[in-house]
C-alpha cells in the first residue's frame, strides 16, 4: 500500500495516523515479523522498519541498543530485504537507514530491492535535502516515497527545498534532540507545525511515548505521529512483548482517535 | 589555491550527510567561518594566541643523526613543541576564536584517547569558553590522566555508558547534545573530518603547520624540499602541512597506521589505512574513503597509536589521493615502534606513536630515492603519553 | 655587569669546596668555559640549538584571567614549552655543546626525580655523546617513567644503592665516578649550584630566558615590568631570569618551597627554604645558605615539588639575599597546589608544582602592592609531571 | 704526640708509617675506644678518627656506611672531643672530617677543641688549598696540622701551593678514585710519589687493603701508608672486631718493615 494511500484513507476517516518504528531482526527476525503483526493490530497505520547500521549517530540510546542487538542478531541488509519481503501485510512499510549502507548497495539496487520487497518509503536521518537528488530521480522512478525531515532550526530556502522534495511525508522533529521517550510537548513542536505549510502530511515523531502527548500532536495540527523510541524499550525489556507492543499501539491510537480532527 | 568555502565538496568527497537538525548550524558555522577567515582582526588574534599561548612558529629541525642513519636529508617540524604536546591546539584555538566570535557560549566534542578533548579543554581555558567533552566511559577509565588533565583545566568530561563506551558512542552522544544545543554551542571537531565545514575549517587552521615550514626551509635550504611526509588519521597534520604546497612540485606522502596486517574480517580491520585499503563512503557526516564491510557496516580500525585508530579519513585528503596529488602509503605497528626508538637514541626527541609512523616510512622509502633529497616529516606530537605503550611492548 | 669568571666568588659565598682530585677538572672547565663564553662559534652554535632543538624563544604570555582574578597584571615566562618541559634543557645544551668543544667523550650527572636525568639525556642524544645518569635506587623505582625516557634516549641510568638510594647517594656516587674519570668526562650540573665555575656558567646559560623577556616586555609594555618572581629550588630557572636585570629597577622575588611549614627538627625541615631559613655552610662544593643543625649536619628538606626539594641554594641568589637586590620568599606546599589549579583553570596551562610555588606567592603578594603592577611569572616547567601527586592530594 | 715528632721517630728506625682509619662513634663510642687501642696494639703509627657528616661526598660507600651507623650511634661533634679527649694513648690523633662542622661550630673553636682534646692534626676532604687560609692561620696559632692532599690530577702550582701549606704529612691519593679497598697498587700512584717533592713526610692512601700494597708503596718511596676502608669493612661486619682490627694492623706494619727503606 502507497503512504498517500493511508493518509488519504485516514483523511476520510477524519483520523490521524500512527507510524511505528521498530528496528528490524531486534532481537532476531523472526520477532520483528511478529511485533510488525502486533503494531498492526493495535492499530499502526505505517510501520517504520529501521535497518540497522553500525554507527547510528542520530539515533538516540534506545535505539542504539536496539541496531546492536539485530546486527548481533545477524541483520544484513540482504536479511533485511528477505523478511520484509516475507511481511504479508496491507500496511505501508518505511526503511529508515543511514546512507551508507544506501551507498554501499548501490542507490539503484537498493531502491529496487525496496520496490521488489514492498517497501513504500525510505527515510535517511542522515540525507539531507542537499544530498539527496540522485536518490530521489531513481524513487520517484521506482515510485518510492523519499521522506524527508525538518526541525524546529529549519528555516526559509532550506525549509521550501525540502517540502519541494519531499514525498510520502514529512517528517517533523518534535524538538531539539534524537530519538528518545520524553514526557511533554514542546511549544517549538507546536510552532513547527504551524510553520510547515504543504500539502504532503505532516507526521511528528520524537520523544512522544504514550496517547496523551499523540492527541496534543493531533490537536496541534499534525496528520500522524510517530513512536519509536517507546517501542524499543517494550522489546528491550523482552517481557510480553507482542501484548505490550498491541497495548501502546492501541493506546496511542485511541489518544489519535479521540481528537476530532478540523 | 584557496578554496571557496561555500563548496562543500572536493571532487565528490564531502558534503554534509549529517541529520537535519544540524543542518542549520552547519549552515551558519560556513557563513560565520567565512566571514571571519580573512578578517584581519580575527586574524590577528588568532596569530597572537598561536604565537604567545601555543608557543609558535615550532621550529623545523634538522635531524643531523637520524639523516645519516636514514640516508637522505631529513627536518623535523617540530610540533610536538606546541602547547599540550601536538599539533591538535592550533585547531582548537582556531575554533575556540570563532566560537567568541560567534557570540557561542559553550564548546563541546568528543575525544577517544584525550588528546583533542586536553586540546580543546585548554582552548576553552584560554578563552573562558565553558567546555564539556564527551568520552567513552571505557576511555576515561584508560586515559585516566587525560581525564584529570581536563578536569583540571575545569573543562567537564561526561563518560559514556552506551554502546561499546568507546570513541563511537562518545561522537553519538556529543552529537545528539549539539542537536539539542546549536543555538549556544559550538561543536569542536578535532580533525579535517565531518561534515563541511570543518574539514576546510580544520585544514585551514592547522595550515600554519606548512605556512612556517615554507619560510623555515627557504632559509635553510633555499629551496622547497622534494617531500612532505605526514600520518594521517584523520589527516589534520598532514592537511596542515601539505596544503601550503599543493600547488607547488613537492611530494606529499600521507602515511596511514598499517597496524599489524593489511587484512581484514566481517567487523574488523587490522590496520587503520582508509585511504589506502578502504572504499568509498559516507560516514560522520562526509563522503570519504571508509573501512567498512560488503554492506557498509564500518569496521573497527586498528592502530598502536590511538590517533590514527580511525575508520575514515578527511575527504579532502581522499579527494587529493585520487587525483595522484598525495601518495597515500602505511606503516606499520612495527615499523613505527622501531622509528619511534630511532628518533629518541638518535636525537633525543621521544615523537608520538603517530608521528613515529611518518618517520617510519621514510626510514624504508629513502633508500628507493623516491623521497628525494630533502625531506621534511611531521612531527605531529610528542611521545609522553605513548610510553606506557611502547613499555608493554618491549622485549 | 658581566661577572668575571676567573673569580670563583660572589661575596663570600661560592668557592671551589671540592676534594683534590676534582680541582683540576674545574681548572680546566673555568679555563674552557672562559674560553668559549664569548666565542661567536661556540654561541652561534648553541642559539641554533636553542631555537631549533629546544623550540626557543618561549612566549611571554599575556595570563589575562589570572591577572583579573589576582588584581595585577600577570605575564607567565613559558619555560614549560621548552623541549622536555623544563628550562632545564637550556642549560644542559650548553653544558653539552661545552663537553663536544672540550673534545670529551662522555657526560654524567646525578639526578633525583629525573628532570635534569632527562634533560641531560637530550642534549646527550642531540650531540651524539655518551651520556650516564646515577639515580637512587629508590628514586628509579618512583620514577619508573624517567628512567625509562632516559634510557629510550641511549644513556645509561645507573642506580645508586648506598645509604638511603636517593638523590643524596646519586649525587655521591657521580662525584665518586668523576673523580675517576675527569679526563674523559665532563659532569653536568644541574642547577647554579656546586663548586665554581658552576654556578656562574649554569646561570649564564640560563640567562637566554631573562635576555628574551626583556626583549618581550619591551615589545608588549614599552617597559621592564615592576616584578619578576621564580621558584628557586637550586635557582637556575631564578638566575636566568633575573640575571639580566640585575642591575635594572626591577624587583626580583626568589620563592622557596615552604614545604608544610617553616620549622625543623635535629634531622629535617618541612620546608626547603635555604635561602629564607638557612645558615651559611659548605655543601656540595660550595659556600651558601643551607639547611642543618646546630653540628652543621645538613637537614633532610622537604616539599611537594621535587625539583625544589633541597638542602642548598645557589651561592650567587645567598649573595644577592644578603646585599637586598633580591627578596627571598617561600609558599607553602597548600598555597602551591591552589596556584596550579589557578593555572589550569583560568589560562589552560598546568604548571609544573615547582613554578606554581611562584604563582602562589603572586597570588598573595599581589594585594600589598609589593609587586607593582606589571609582574613576570617564569613558568620554570609544564605539570605533566606532577598530576599523580596532585591527584593524591585531591580532597 | 706531634705528627712531625712520630714520622721522626720512624725515620731513625728506618721505618714506614701506618696510619689507621676508623669512623668515631662507629657503631658506638666506646666501641671506638676499644678499637683505637687494638689499631696501636697491631702496630699503627697515627690513628686518623672520621667525624662523621650528613654528606660525606668525598667517602666510597664502605665509609659512608661507617659515617652513617656512627650517626645513628649518636656521634656528634661535642661528643666526639669527649670521646677523642678521653683517649689515653701516646699516639698521634688527626681528625678528619667535612669543612662544614667545623665552619658550623666556628674555625677557632674547632681548633681549640682538637688542641684541647689532644688532636694533632686536621684533614678536611672538601678544601683544597685555595679555600684553606684562615683554617691553616688559626692551626698555626694552636701548633695542629693542617694535611692536604695531592692527586695524580696535581700539577704545577697547585701543587707548590699545596706543598708549601701542609704540614704533619702530604697525604697522597693513590689513584683516580675514592675511599675502598682495591686490590693493586697503579703506576700512576708511583709517579705521583716522585713528582711529590718535598721535606714533609707522604703518605699514601685510598685503595690500600693489605701488607703487600703497603710494602709496595713504602718500596716506591712513601714515608706512610694511610689504611681506611679495610678496617672499616672489619668494622661493619662486626665480627671478633678487635682481634681482627689488630692483626690487619699487624699484616700491615709487617709489610711496611719489611721494606728497608733508603
Ligand atoms: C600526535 C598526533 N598525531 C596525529 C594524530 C592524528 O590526527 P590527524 O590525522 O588529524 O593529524 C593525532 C590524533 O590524536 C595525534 O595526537
Ligand atoms: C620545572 C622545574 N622548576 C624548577 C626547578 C628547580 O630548579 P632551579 O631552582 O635550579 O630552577 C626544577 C628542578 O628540577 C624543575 O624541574
Amino acid at each position: 500500500m502507497r503512504i498517500g494511500d493511508k493518509f488519504n484513507e485516514l483523511k476520510r476517516k477524519n483520523e490521524g495516523a500512527l507510524i511505528a518504528y521498530i528496528c528490524a531482526g531486534d532481537p532476531t527476525p523472526d520477532d520483528t515479523k511478529r511485533y510488525v503483526v502486533s503494531l498492526i493490530k493495535g492499530g499502526a497505520d505505517i510501520i517504520e522498519l529501521g535497518l540497522p547500521f553500525s554507527d547510528p549517530t542520530a539515533d538516540g540510546p534506545t535505539i542504539q541498543a536496539g541496531i546492536e542487538r539485530a546486527l548481533n542478531g545477524g541483520m544484513t541488509p540482504d536479511v533485511y530485504f528477505k523478511t520484509v519481503g516475507a511481511l504479508r501485510v496491507n500496511t505501508p512499510l518505511v526503511v529508515m537507514t543511514y546512507y551508507n549502507l544506501i551507498f554501499k548497495r548501490g542507490l539503484e539496487t537498493f531502491v529496487k530491492d525496496c520496490a521488489s520487497s514492498g517497501i513504500s518509503g525510505i527515510i535517511v536521518p542522515d540525507l539531507p535535502a542537499e544530498e539527496s537528488e540522485e536518490l530521489a530521480l531513481l524513487c520517484s522512478e521506482y515510485d518510492i516515497d523519499l521522506i524527508f525531515l525538518v526541525a524546529p532550526t529549519t528555516t526559509g530556502a532550506r525549509m521550501d527545498r525540502i517540502l519541494s522534495r519531499g514525498t510520502g511525508f514529512i517528517y517533523l522533529v518534535a524538538r531539539l534532540g534524537v530519538t528518545g521517550a520524553r514526557s511533554d510537548i514542546a511549544s517549538s513542536t507546536q510552532e513547527l507545525i504551524k510553520r510547515v505549510k504543504t500539502a504532503t502530511p505532516k507526521a511528528v515523531g520524537f520523544g512522544i511515548s504514550n496517547g496523551k502527548q499523540a492527541a496534543e500532536i493531533i490537536h496541534a495540527g499534525a496528520d500522524g505521529v510517530i513512536v519509536g523510541s517507546a517501542f524499543v524499550d517494550i522489546i528491550a525489556s523482552g517481557k510480553d512483548t507482542e501484548q505490550r507492543l498491541e497495548a501502546l499501539a492501541r493506546e496511542l491510537k485511541d489518544g489519535i482517535r479521540a481528537v476530532k480532527e478540523k | 589555491m584557496k578554496q571557496e568555502i561555500r563548496s562543500t565538496k572536493f571532487g565528490r568527497y564531502g558534503g554534509q550527510f549529517v541529520p537535519e537538525i544540524l543542518m542549520p548550524a552547519l549552515e551558519e558555522l560556513t557563513e560565520q567561518y567565512e566571514r571571519y577567515r580573512d578578517d584581519p582582526t580575527f586574524n590577528k588574534e588568532l596569530d597572537y594566541y598561536l604565537r604567545d599561548f601555543a608557543g609558535r612558529p615550532s621550529p623545523l629541525y634538522y635531524a643531523r643523526q637520524l639523516s645519516r642513519e636514514y640516508g637522505v636529508k631529513v627536518y623535523l617540524k617540530r610540533e610536538d613543541l606546541v602547547h599540550g604536546g601536538a599539533h591538535k591546539l592550533n585547531n582548537t584555538l582556531g575554533q575556540a576564536l570563532l566560537t567568541r566570535y560567534m557570540g557561542k557560549k559553550r564548546i563541546i566534542a568528543e575525544t577517544g584517547a584525550g588528546q583533542h578533548g586536553t586540546a580543546c579543554a585548554m582552548a576553552g581555558a584560554a578563552f573562558g569558553i565553558k567546555t564539556e567533552i564527551y568520552m567513552g566511559a571505557k576511555d576515561t577509565q584508560r586515559q585516566r590522566m587525560n581525564v584529570y588533565r581536563m578536569e583540571l583545566m575545569g573543562t567537564k568530561v561526561i563518560p559514556v555508558k552506551s554502546g561499546s563506551q568507546t570513541l563511537k558512542d562518545a561522537i553519538n552522544e556529543a552529537m545528539r547534545d549539539w542537536a539539542t544545543s546549536v543555538e549556544t554551542t559550538h561543536y569542536m571537531m578535532g580533525s579535517v573530518v565531518g561534515p563541511h565545514p570543518y574539514p576546510a575549517m580544520v585544514r585551514d587552521f592547522q595550515s600554519v603547520i606548512g605556512k612556517e615550514v615554507r619560510t623555515q626551509i627557504m632559509e635553510k635550504e633555499g629551496q622547497l624540499p622534494d617531500s612532505i611526509v605526514a600520518c594521517t588519521g584523520g589527516g589534520s597534520n598532514a592537511m596542515g602541512i601539505f596544503y601550503p604546497f599543493i600547488d607547488d612540485d613537492v611530494d606529499l606522502f600521507a602515511v596511514e597506521a598499517g597496524g599489524s596486517g593489511m587484512k581484514t574480517t566481517e567487523k574488523e580491520a587490522l590496520h587503520s589505512a582508509s585511504l589506502c585499503m578502504g572504499e568509498e563512503g559516507v560516514l560522520h557526516g562526509m563522503r570519504t574513503k571508509v573501512l567498512q564491510n560488503k554492506y557498509g557496516q564500518i569496521l573497527e580500525s586498528s592502530s598502536i597509536a590511538a590517533g590514527l585508530d580511525y575508520a575514515g579519513v578527511g575527504p579532502e585528503l581522499a579527494y587529493l589521493a585520487d587525483t595522484g596529488r598525495i601518495r597515500p602509503c602505511s606503516s606499520m605497528d612495527s615499523e613505527a615502534l622501531e622509528a619511534f626508538h630511532d628518533l629518541c637514541r638518535l636525537e633525543g626527541i621521544i615523537p608520538a606513536l603517530e608521528s613515529s609512523h611518518a618517520v617510519a616510512y621514510v626510514k624504508k622509502a629513502a633508500e628507493s630515492g623516491e623521497l628525494g633529497d630533502i625531506v621534511v616529516i611531521n612531527i605531529s606530537g610528542r611521545g609522553d603519553k605513548d610510553l606506557e605503550t611502547v613499555m608493554g611492548v618491549r622485549k
